[in-house]
Formats: C-alpha cells, structure tokens, sequence
C-alpha cells in the first residue's frame, strides 16, 4: 500500500487544547486524539481543513473504557484522518457530529446501538438495526454469544 | 425463562449480556408451530373430501405439483442464485414455476436466506397470507440452520421454528440446480401425499 | 364458408331431440320437438362451444405469449409439462381452481367477489360479439363494432371496484391508475375506429371485413392503425402501458389482493382482452378471414379455412404485442397520460380526417396494390 | 386521495432484498420517506470478534453476496496491515484480477435488477446469463459461485488454474458485445430516457454533505475513485480512466456503471497479460501455520496453539461496486481480531434517500432506489 505524503496541516495549532496526542498510523494522514469536551470545536476545526467527507464512526469498547473514532477523507489532499477520543464507560457521551457532517446520522445511531454511546444533540437517536425495544448494546465485550443450542426458542399461540 | 406467561403473542428468547433469559422479540398474533400444521391438515382434508373422486383427485394432484409459484423476495445471499434460476441458464419456468410478488397468489414460499429475528413476523404474516395449499423451502443453510451466522444475536436458528418446512436445500448458498432440485423433490412429495 | 357455428349448433339440437322424442309417447314428443325449444337449446349448445373454443384458444394465447417470450429472452419457457409445455397452463388454471378463496377481513365483500366476475363475464361477452368467421357468430349484428367497444370500455369499472374493496393501498393506487389510463386512451381508441367507420360506412363489422376483400384498411389508414395499436396497448395493460400492474412499484396492482379462482378471473380475462384487442386489429385493419386468391379454391371452401387464416393474423398481431413486450420497459403515469390526451387524440382526429380525406378523393382502390396478401 | 405511508417493503419487488422503504404519498407524489434498516442485521462485526483472522473472510462473501470478492479484498488489506504482513506482487494481481471481474459481475447483477423494475424484461435475463459466465471464471479458480473463500492473510489460497487467461480473455470479448447490446436496449430506447432523465437527483455538494460515494458520486461530476486516489493492490501499476457523468441523475448513475465495466475490462487485459508472464507464489512466506497454511483447518483444535502477534491497527478502504468501503481491524495480539468495523457504501447512500426521494412520483421509486444499486447484506452486515 503507497502511503501518501500527509498534508501539512498544523494540527496543534488549529486544535490548540483539545488536541491530546498526534499518532502516526501506515497509509494514513494519522490519528489525532481529542478531549471528548471540545469534540464540536474539533469537528468544525477538521472539516474546515478539507476533511468534508466522513467516512464512518465507529465505537469500541476497550472494557475500562469506550473509544470513539472517526475515519475523514480529504479531496484535496487525498488521505484519510482518524478522529478518536476516550470516552468513559459509566457517562459514554460525546457531542453529535451530524452538525458538522450530515451523513453522521445513521453511523451515529448504529455506534449507540451496537456500542452504546450517547451522542448529545443527535435529531434521531433511535434503533436503526435492532428491532425496537431491543435492550440490549452487542457490540460490547460483555455480550456474549452463544450456540444455537444453548439457545431455547420459545414459539407459541395465544 | 422470565418471560411472563400471561404476555400475548411469540417470542423467542435469547440470553443477553450475561444475564439471564430476556424477552427479545415479541411477535403478536402469531400462530404456534402446532397450529399450523393443524390448519393444513384440516384445509387439506377438507379439500379431500371435495374431492373424493378417484378421477378428480390425480388430476388436482398433477396441476399443484406442476405450477408451483413462488414467493418473489429475496432474503439474502440465496436469493441472488434464486434469481440466476429464472435466468437463461436455468430457467425454472420449465417447470411451471413463476415468481409471483403478492403472497395472495403464491402456493411456495421459498426462504432464500438467513432469517433474522426482525423479519420473523414479516415472515409468518407473509405464510399465513398464502392460500392453502402451500409449502415451504428452506433454501440455504441459514434458512435451514442459522448457517454461519447461527451463534449471532439477531439470527433465527432456521426457519422451521417459525413456519413448517417442508423441504430443506444445503448449500451456502445452494447452486441453481440445488434449488431446482428441491422442488422437485418438494414435486414429488405432493405427488406421494395422501389427501 | 355457408356452414354456420349456429346452424350446426341447431341442427345438432334438433337430431338430439327428435331420436329423443322418437321413443317417447306421442304428447311428449310434440312438446320435445318444438321448434322453440330446440332454438333455445340450440343457442345454449352455440354458446357453451363458442366459450370451450375462445377459452381454449385464450389459454393457447398463453402459452403462445410464455414460449415466445421465453425465446425472446433466450431461454425456453414452460416445457415439462405437457407437450413443449402445452398443459403448463391448464394446470395453473386447475390448481387455482382448488386453491383457498377467500377474502381479507377488510375488504368489502360486494366489491370483492363482483369485480373479479364482471370483468370476466364482460370479456367473455366480447367472444360473442366478434366473428371470427363468416357464420361464427351469433348473427348479424348492424353495430357490433359499436357494441364490442362499449362492451370492452366496461372493464376500468369493475376494475376499480375491484382494486377499491380490496382495500389495499397498492391496490387502490392502481385501480385509479388502471381507471385514469383507460378513460385516457378510450377516445383515441374510439377516434381511430371512427376513421374505419367513416372508410367503410358501416358499423357491422362483417362488411367491414367484407369491404377490405381488395384492400386491406392498413394502407389508407396507417395512422389510424397506428393509434389504434398505441390504445390498445393501454386498455389492455401491456408493456410499455402496464402501469396499472407495476410490478416494480405497487406489487401487483389492482390484483394484489386477489388469489386463487378469482385471480385467475384476472388472468384470464387480461389475455381474453389481449386476444379482442388482436381480433380488432385483424377485423379493422388486416382483413378479417378474407382469403388470398392465389389459395386454391379447394382450401378455401372448407369449412375452417376462414377461421384458421383469420387465426394465423391474430397470432402474428399478438407476436407483434409480444414482442413490444420483451423489448421496451414501462412508462410513468404522467408520461402516459399526457401521451394519451396531447399526442394521440390530436393523432386519433387527423387520422379521421384522412379517412374522409380518402373517401372524399375516392382513392380508395390505388390501396389495392399495397402489399395485403388478399389479392 | 390524501396523504398516507405506504411500506414498500420488506417484501417488495423494489427493494431487491430486506430492507423497508417508509414512503409519504399525496396521490402519487412522494412527501417523506423512511428508510427501515436492519432486517437482515447478522452481526457480521460480533461473529468477526469470534473468529480467526482468515475465517472472517467466510462471513465477507456473505456480507456483500454480489461483491464478495471486492469484500474479501476489503477486509484482508485491514487484516494484513494490523498484522504487518505483505502479500507476493502475484497475489496482489491476482486479487485485482478478483475485484475487477467482481466488480462487472456486480454491475451487470444492478444492471439486471435496475432494468426490471423499470418493466424492461428481457435484460434481465440477458443480465444473469452473461453474469453466469463470470461466475463460472469465479468457480474455475475458487471452486464456488458466489461464496469464494479464497483470499487469506498474505496472499490467496490457490494459484490461478491452466489455461485461465486465455479463458477470462474469451469471456471480456464476449462481454463488450454484450455491453453495447445493453447500451442499446436502454439508452437507445426513448421511454428509457424518459423515465430515467433528470430523476433522483444529488448534487455533489449534497454527495459530500451525505458521504454518499461511488457511481453515486461519480455521476454528480466528482472523480473520485480510491483506486486512483489511494491505490491498493496493483492498481498503481494499470492504467485505466475514473467513469465520470455530470448530471447526477440516473442516467448518469447508468453511463457511469456502463462506462466502468468497460474500464474494467480494460484493466483486466492488463492484469491477465501480467499474470501470464509472472508466475510465482501467492502466499507470503514465513507465515505462521494458523495464518498462512493454505487450507488451514477451520475447526477450533486447529488452533489450540496460543501465538502472540505483534499488536496493531489495521485499515483499508477500497472502491467496492457500490462505493466506498473501509474496514477498521483492531489487533491486540492473539488469533482473533479485537474489533472489526465495516464502512458499507450502500449503508450510507441509502441515508441520503430522503435527499434524492422527495419531490419525485411514486413510479419514480424503482428507478431512483435502481439506481442507487442495493445491497442489503452489506448495507446491514
């Protein structure tokens, strides 16, 4: 995989506090780690900086904590930029993107469903892959999953 | 199971971020996998004693097994082989059989994919909409067994715990002849069905 | 071509009766042998072989349709059951014949069950109007074609009763649509036979058919013929104008609702009006059952010869229906409508015109050496 | 008639599998819509976190069941940069080979299903035969149709077999007749451009805005196309041109799939004629067995051995059929990914739908919804 030269974007300077850590990763513009505070000054900070499509948002669960990352690609500079930011497990909230790029929505909803973090400010946070009233969030390490056998599927006619 | 008996409707329960059992579906208004069959039973009985002539009977007989129309959807994976079957190739319209898009005008119902619990309802609304008489294909492992997404938490292990199958098809996903095959086979099985 | 299907139908009644009544006392064999009742009876047995005959010929109609279509798209279609899948669509009839009718618990029962039968009792009506042959219909009517066109402009009705007691919001969205679109192209289809009418001054259609012995009326009303196809297109809900049974958007259309006996109602009458819509186009424009002169006159003088040319025009029209089919996709309601009213009654009315145009200029016999086969 | 929802869906000859599209009519005008997600949510990325690293690649075929190989693709890149490993040049041509004969086959499945809603019959079946011929190339080196299992961590499984250039050569002849015929069938047909022109139409600041990607995207004028953008594989090394259209619209949407289909028999010739004169091993060596042996067993004593790699992150994103996908492998040593994350293009072009859906009729749904080329199993994984 050819890495492309990363655009010399000044990172530090743009972000100022919010700015955590400036990782480098193979292929890629880097990750940049944020204070989940000022993620809404962060996104606005980004996507003024040509990162105006979003690629995806996606959530992990590192047990102790949550992790939240984003995946931008920039036309100009053809490269992608990871946004990522910790999130505690108890309060997992951080500000919605959808503000900043639209098409944050759904990824949004499915990053609550399936990791439960809470995004503030999000017009529609509801199921989107689970049926409603589903409780539960499968992507955590504590879901276990389970052979059909231990499975007992109950059918009946009232 | 802490499912509360006097709650109306189906459910299929799974255990859940390591607790116990909890409700995970609730489908309203569903038949059981017993009634069902009974239903069959009795239309088709009831079909038997219209046609108790001798004469009459192979005759019906002949024309059920030989236009089979089935269900036009597609689940997933097997539904794209389900449709290279009325491709050129294939062409299942040899036998008779023609996708039909309302469930009302269907006799087979031919689930080509994997079921999830979501779709569950859907799918038995949709059964219970096709007139008597009418069969069931499961076509594909997953249909058949959760295939390979048995252990996941949205998956039905197999559709036969939602409606009656009546003919099963391996194959992930089942080749074109496999699922021609099948009705056949589902062919030969009306013909050797005591009315 | 004396031979009548009616005469035959009497005289056979009348065989029946007097080797009936030839064994039976003397009172009952006057009251058997009555000259009314053995019309009535008569009329009865021309009319049950007429349906057997256009049932039977609708349902070759669709295996025609499905072999062709099938060779179309490069595969074979129906062909297992029966010879080259003959019998394909008798099982489909008899299966649902024994299929669960019934209706959903919210639709309006009425609506439900009278819809699906008048649409097929109206087209059944068509079979008795139209000769297929001189003698193969139930008598001279002086304005059959009048009266086939009224006869064939009933179905928006029952269809939309139809779509509206099912209620089912697809079905109801294609009723009105089915109904939007037939009224739309019910007056070009009009328009167009009036130039026919006004070409042969008459409305029954046996001197229409009569009157094309030299020339067929597809030369001097080409534009008519054209309209024409275009509205029947329409009213019989074929592709491109199959909008009312969009499948890709509203399931089934007005037959979602529908299985088992009275969806094949359904069925049977849509290929019923596709088999009409084809005798029209060969009784108004193609000649009828004229024969070609250079047939021998020993062909031409059995009894079926007229029906069987008459048969071999329909088929060649409906694969012209079904080859328009296989090759171009669907408009949109608007697109159709706006055709219907902009384009084709404009083209309907100037094509009336030309008619008067040609009668006027009296030209008509220069059509003669067009190509028409009937020389 | 006054206003009402209608639920095209999950049973609806438009939606081309299980999804449900929530539609606000007045008459036949389209006021809202909704799209339903989620009925055939398999929880690929749950059972991914359960599995070994070359078994996810059974749940990729199943993901996206029209592009599966472009899915395989997706995810070993993913897996191979979290597991710093690099596969042989020929494994790397042979997997562009892979994605790029996908990638027609998916075109011509799209092309097959668009068709038809648009009540064009005979495509359809002209569609699956000629997609037949690729599945059965498909089937001469993977053994199946439609589920190949072929890509593994540092390389592929198997070698191409005898006499499979000259095969696949036949095939594109073939296919670019066929492709003219298609052109023929639907931009030659003036019902087709009145139904087509002008429809569902996305701007491309409304494609950025929306992350709508793909021929999606390229058909609103933007060129973007990773594999000229971000190269992958071998796709720095042919030569071909981004399809491109500019009127966002669905004929544009249909120009611009035709065009890649030619574009992508274009870079096939290349990669076969490399192929023919490069042999090698397609396998990485030095690979640790439960990673690298070719038919590794699949069963859990299999992997018994407990071997720490190094850790790592791994992410890949190609241009799938349908538009952008990404993959995001967490690796936090042993033999399972940690957490696996897809980007499924369709996932996010059907989020849009309320973007190019509104203001158009209700016969305008299969075309639009046609065009946007759903995959479910993908979009819901």
């Amino acid at each position: 995989m050819t890495a492309l030269p990363a655009p010399p974007v000044p990172w530090p300077e743009l972000l100022g506090e919010a700015l955590v850590a400036l990782e480098p990763m193979e292929g890629t513009s880097g990750r940049i780690r944020f204070r989940s505070a000022d993620a809404e000054r962060v996104f606005r900070a980004v996507h003024d900086a040509g990162f105006h499509h979003l690629t995806m948002i996606g959530g992990i669960d590192w047990v102790d904590h949550r992790e939240v990352i984003y995946t931008l690609w920039s036309d100009a500079g053809k490269t992608y930029l990871f946004l990522s930011t910790d999130l505690p497990a108890d309060h997992p909230t951080v500000a919605t993107a959808t503000r900043v790029w639209p098409s944050a929505n759904w990824h949004e909803r499915e990053a609550w469903e399936m990791v439960d973090i809470q995004f503030e400010g999000h017009p529609d946070l509801r199921h989107l892959l689970m049926p409603d009233g589903y409780e539960f969030h499968p992507l955590l390490r504590s879901f276990k999953l389970h052979e059909p056998e231990d499975l007992e599927v109950k059918v009946r006619h009232v | 199971m802490s499912a509360a008996p006097e709650t109306k409707g189906v459910r299929g329960e799974l255990p859940g971020a390591g607790e116990a059992a909890v409700p995970f579906v609730e489908i309203e208004a569903l038949r059981s996998r017993e009634f069902i069959p009974a239903a069959k039973e009795a239309l088709t009985s009831l079909i038997a004693e219209q046609g108790q002539s001798k004469l009459i009977r192979p005759v019906f007989n002949w024309a059920g097994r030989n236009s089979l129309f089935p269900l036009h959807w597609g689940l997933a994976c097997c539904a794209i082989e389900f449709a290279a079957a009325f491709g050129a190739r294939w062409d299942a319209e040899r036998f008779g059989v023609v996708p039909r898009s309302s469930p009302r005008q269907c006799d087979l119902m031919i689930v080509n994919g994997t079921v999830t619990w979501k779709v569950a309802h859907k799918l038995i609304t949709l059964y219970e909409q096709m007139p008597e008489p009418k069969w069931v294909i499961a076509m594909g492992n997953c249909a058949t067994g959760g295939g390979p997404f048995r252990t996941a938490y949205s998956v039905v292990p197999g559709v036969d715990k939602l409606v009656p199958v009546d003919v099963y098809i391996a194959g992930c996903p089942p080749r074109p002849e496999a699922m021609l095959e099948g009705i056949l086979r589902l062919e030969d099985l009306i013909r050797l069905r005591k009315e | 071509m004396s031979a009548s299907l009616y005469s035959v139908a009497h005289s056979l009644v009348a065989i029946v009766l007097t080797a009936i009544g030839s064994v039976l006392p003397s009172p009952l064999r006057q009251g058997i042998t009555n000259a009314g009742l053995i019309t009535a009876l008569g009329v009865i047995v021309f009319a049950a072989i007429l349906l057997i005959a256009s049932m039977l010929n609708t349902i070759v109609l669709i295996w025609f349709e499905r072999k062709l279509l099938g060779r179309f798209m490069d595969r074979r279609g129906a062909m297992h059951v029966g010879f080259a899948g003959l019998l394909q669509n008798f099982a489909d009839g008899l299966k649902l014949m024994r299929k669960n009718t019934f209706r959903p618990d919210e639709a309006d029962g009425l609506g439900f069950y009278l819809g699906p039968t008048a649409y097929m009792v109206t087209s059944l009506i068509l079979f008795g109007i139209l000769p297929v042959s001189t003698g193969w219909n139930s008598g001279v009517l002086p304005l059959s074609l009048l009266l086939a066109l009224v006869v064939f402009s009933f179905a928006p009705l029952f269809i939309f009763i139809s779509a509206w007691s099912s209620n089912n919001k697809y079905s109801l969205m294609g009723g009105m649509r089915s109904a939007a679109q037939m009224i739309a192209y019910e007056v070009p289809l009009l328009l167009s036979v009036v130039a026919v009418v006004v070409v042969s001054g008459s409305f029954d259609l046996n001197t229409i058919v009569a009157q094309q012995q030299n020339y067929w009326y597809w030369g001097p009303l080409f534009l008519a013929l054209l309209v024409f196809v275009a509205a029947m297109l329409a009213e019989m809900e074929r592709i491109p104008f199959d909008l009312p049974e969009a499948e890709a958007e509203l399931v089934e259309g007005w037959n979602t609702e529908y299985g088992g006996m009275l969806f094949a109602f359904f069925m049977l009458s849509d290929y019923v009006r596709a088999l009409v819509g084809s005798f029209l186009v060969v009784l108004l424009f193609l000649g009828g059952w004229t024969m070609p002169s250079w047939v021998p006159s020993a062909a031409t003088s059995f009894p079926l010869a007229g029906i069987v040319w008459f048969m071999v025009k329909v088929y060649v029209v409906f694969a012209v229906f079904v080859w328009i089919r296989a090759s171009l996709p669907r408009v949109r309601t608007d697109q159709l409508l706006r055709v219907g009213w902009n384009r084709m009654i404009p083209l309907a009315l100037l094509s009336v015109v030309l008619a008067a145009g040609v009668v006027m200029v009296k030209c008509l016999p220069i059509f003669g050496c067009l190509p028409n086969l009937g020389i | 008639m006054s206003e009402m929802w209608i639920n095209m869906g999950p049973q609806h000859p438009m939606t081309h599998g299980l999804w449900n599209l929530r539609v606000q009519i007045d008459g036949e005008l389209i006021l809202d819509v909704d799209p339903e997600m989620g009925y055939l949510h398999r929880g690929i990325e749950k059972i991914s976190e359960d599995r070994h690293y070359n078994e996810v690649v059974t749940l990729m075929d199943r993901t996206c069941y029209v592009a599966g190989m472009a899915w395989e693709h997706l995810y070993i890149l993913g897996a191979e940069q979290a597991l710093h490993l690099q596969p042989p040049e020929r494994a790397e041509y042979i997997r562009t080979m892979s994605e790029e004969f996908q990638r027609i086959a998916s075109h011509i499945m799209w092309y097959a299903a668009f068709v038809q809603d648009l009540g064009l019959m005979s495509p359809f079946l002209y569609g699956m035969r000629d997609r037949d011929l690729l599945l059965d190339l498909f089937q001469s080196y993977t053994g199946a149709r439609m589920t190949y299992e072929y890509m593994r961590v540092g390389g592929v499984r198997n070698d191409l077999p005898h006499g499979f250039t000259d095969r696949a050569r036949k095939v594109l002849d073939w296919l670019i007749e066929r492709f003219q015929e298609y052109d023929q069938l639907c931009m030659g047909s003036d019902i087709f451009r009145r139904r087509c022109d002008g429809l569902g139409v996305l701007s491309a600041r409304d494609c950025i805005d929306y992350g709508v990607t793909g021929p999606m995207l390229r058909s609103a004028g933007v060129a973007r196309d990773l594999r000229k953008d971000r190269p992958y594989s071998a796709y720095d090394r042919v030569d071909f041109d981004v399809a491109r259209a500019t009127t966002a619209d669905v004929t544009g949407r249909y120009l611009v799939r035709m065009e890649e289909m030619r574009q992508s028999v274009r870079i096939l010739r290349q990669v076969l004629d490399w192929l023919d004169h490069h042999p090698g091993p397609v396998m990485a060596e030095n690979l640790p067995r439960w990673l690298g042996a070719p038919y590794a067993p699949i069963g859990r004593e299999g992997y018994l051995l407990k071997r720490e790699y190094p850790k790592g992150v791994g992410f890949a994103a190609i241009e799938e059929p349908h538009g952008e996908a990404a993959v995001y492998v967490v690796n936090q040593g042993g033999e399972h990914p940690y957490r696996v994350k897809f980007r499924s293009p369709v996932y996010v072009n059907l989020s849009a739908a309320r973007k190019y859906l509104v203001g158009y009729h209700v016969a305008d749904i299969p075309p639009i919804m046609g065009s946007v080329d759903v995959c479910v199993g993908e979009s819901d994984r």
